[in-house]
């Protein structure tokens, strides 16, 4: 390993926000590693591209919302943002539906950077 | 009786599992990851128009916009909490998770 | 109409909480009554008041305790989901009590509409 | 109503044993209810089923099983126990897989007697 | 890379979303409620058999004997808490939920 | 092998706290060294020494607690999240102990493997 200090670290994103805390106390999780100056990529699958939609409004639900976290994520570094091709597809949403400027990729290129990985994180 | 349905077709078959018991005027409910069932143009819009056949189909407002979701499938209708209270005052209540 | 809510989902970490509430509020709003909210498996830890929640997030346990103390709502957690779970008087937060599910058959006996919340 | 205190409670057992608790602590609804002298149903749909699959030996996990408590029922009086034929057909059980004996039912009747409770509870 | 399925496949898209990801030499464990998907002839055999093609494929024995699973699909492994272990020593984990 | 192991869900509710137990058991047989076991989300209620199951049933906590003094396995409840849920110093069973996630960071560092079980 080039640092020793240094890990790669993938985080998955798989469920809808909201309905759960899954995402959001990922996100929390997210930032520490990466004040730790980890190697941090985030993907998103299935449900979990639902995070990234475009005017979700949580005033109505009485829970804080957390969407535009995902667009500060840059400013700590954490500018690997990786979306499966088919879940997006699936659910009839395009690039152009997402908060955030993401990489689509295959699942087979994600399955590949996951083999690399020191630690893969669902949430 | 009014079914209400949280979670999202696309990781569960709870939508999928509650539509074979629906009943004539029976009444269904999307509500928090349910309302992903609702969006126009996904791969379950088919399954909806199916199950709106027998029943009248909502969704729960808070929960769409708090998901982003703005065009949904024709013919379902959208409701607040108090549109929901009102659905319960209407029918027994069958909550699917 | 009189109505019990039986929640079966511990706070924040599920929406089922929240939506519970809200459906509580929007009914009492509307003149109904609601009786209960009755707690159960990992629900009856919406009411340990030991939890701190971020300034700028709903204190969901107090949440429910007002809701009792304005509204005249019973809060009840089951005593053997609770004992399980670490939820006993020690930690209560006020408004609310531990009962048994006996309570529960009850809240259903004398409600017009029983709504469940989970996950 | 015959009785001023008995209501229709149908539960509906939905998950796989041992994985949650729910199927567990719904029994234990189910007895309380029944010694209260509820008119109780019990349904099995989904993955309901598989908590009354024969020969379920909980010992390895380190869980206590509690498959026999649904043979005990017939003792409290609840003596409705219905399954969804599809939920079992698609599963590749039979009736003979089972613990206990149950109607088997179509999801149409199932959900007409849904509509004749005063409470329907998933566990 | 070992993946964890903890998800019946009945219930749940978890198996099939895993399964996507899946890289050449990944071996897939089910435990907890995931065994159902090792169960001979439900309506997941010929995907189990298509995941055999690429991934050696385990399910936990006592989760398998805690559900009353005794017929296995043919060519999935079954071991115990310290077979689990041992795959863990040689393979990366990914924990499906 | 050093093996950290990452907790996500509450005792009783769900499997996965009982499958992380069998699994550190199993490790630690085997000879390998379980560093520490970080719990999140709901996870953190994992170490409330007020559960009480029944007489006949698995303390799991305390299991926890022993597993800690026993082998030397750290038991880490995250900050935040204990926080929301109402778990606090006040509660821990003993060989448990409150941290950040700079520290779950650092199990990650310093381990072979991160072995994560939820739901």
């Amino acid at each position: 390993m080039a640092d020793d200090n240094i890990r790669k670290i993938m985080h998955v994103m798989r469920r809808a926000p909201h309905g759960t805390i899954y995402t959001y106390e990922g996100l929390e999780m997210i930032l520490i590693m990466a004040a730790y100056e980890q190697d941090i990529s985030v993907v998103f699958i299935g449900d979990g591209v639902y995070a990234l939609k475009k005017g979700q409004d949580t005033t109505g639900i009485g829970i804080k919302g957390f969407a535009k976290t995902f667009m500060a994520l840059d400013g700590y570094d954490v500018e690997k943002l990786y979306v499966d091709r088919v879940s997006l597809e699936e659910r009839g949403l395009t690039e152009g539906d997402l908060l955030v400027d993401v990489e689509v990729m295959d699942a087979s290129e994600i399955g590949r950077l996951m083999t690399e990985q020191d630690a893969v994180i669902h949430h | 009786m009014l079914h209400t349905i949280n979670k999202s077709p696309f990781e569960t078959s709870t939508m999928e599992t509650c539509s074979r018991f629906l009943q004539p005027g029976d009444a269904v409910l999307f509500i928090e990851d349910g309302v992903y069932a609702a969006q126009e143009g996904n791969r379950f819009s088919a399954d909806i128009r199916s199950i709106m056949e027998k029943s009248n189909v909502y969704a729960l407002r808070p929960d769409l916009e708090a998901r982003g979701i703005d065009r949904i499938t024709e013919g379902i209708g959208v409701v607040d909490y108090q549109g929901f209270v009102s659905l319960v005052e209407e029918h027994q209540v069958n909550s699917w998770f | 109409m009189n109505i019990g809510i039986l929640l079966k989902e511990g706070p924040y970490n599920h929406q089922a909480s929240d939506t519970a509430y809200k459906f509580a509020e929007a009914a009492i709003a509307m003149g109904h009554k609601v009786d209960a909210v009755f707690l159960y498996n990992d629900g009856v830890t919406n009411v340990t008041r030991l939890m701190d929640p971020p300034q700028d997030d709903r204190h969901i346990a107090r949440r429910w305790g007002e809701l009792s103390k304005n509204h005249g709502v019973e809060v009840l957690a089951c005593i053997a989901a609770s004992k399980r779970r670490g939820i006993s008087d020690e930690v209560l937060v006020e408004g609310s009590g531990i009962t048994g599910l006996g309570t529960l058959t009850d809240i259903v006996i004398r409600n017009d509409r029983l709504v469940i919340f989970g996950d």
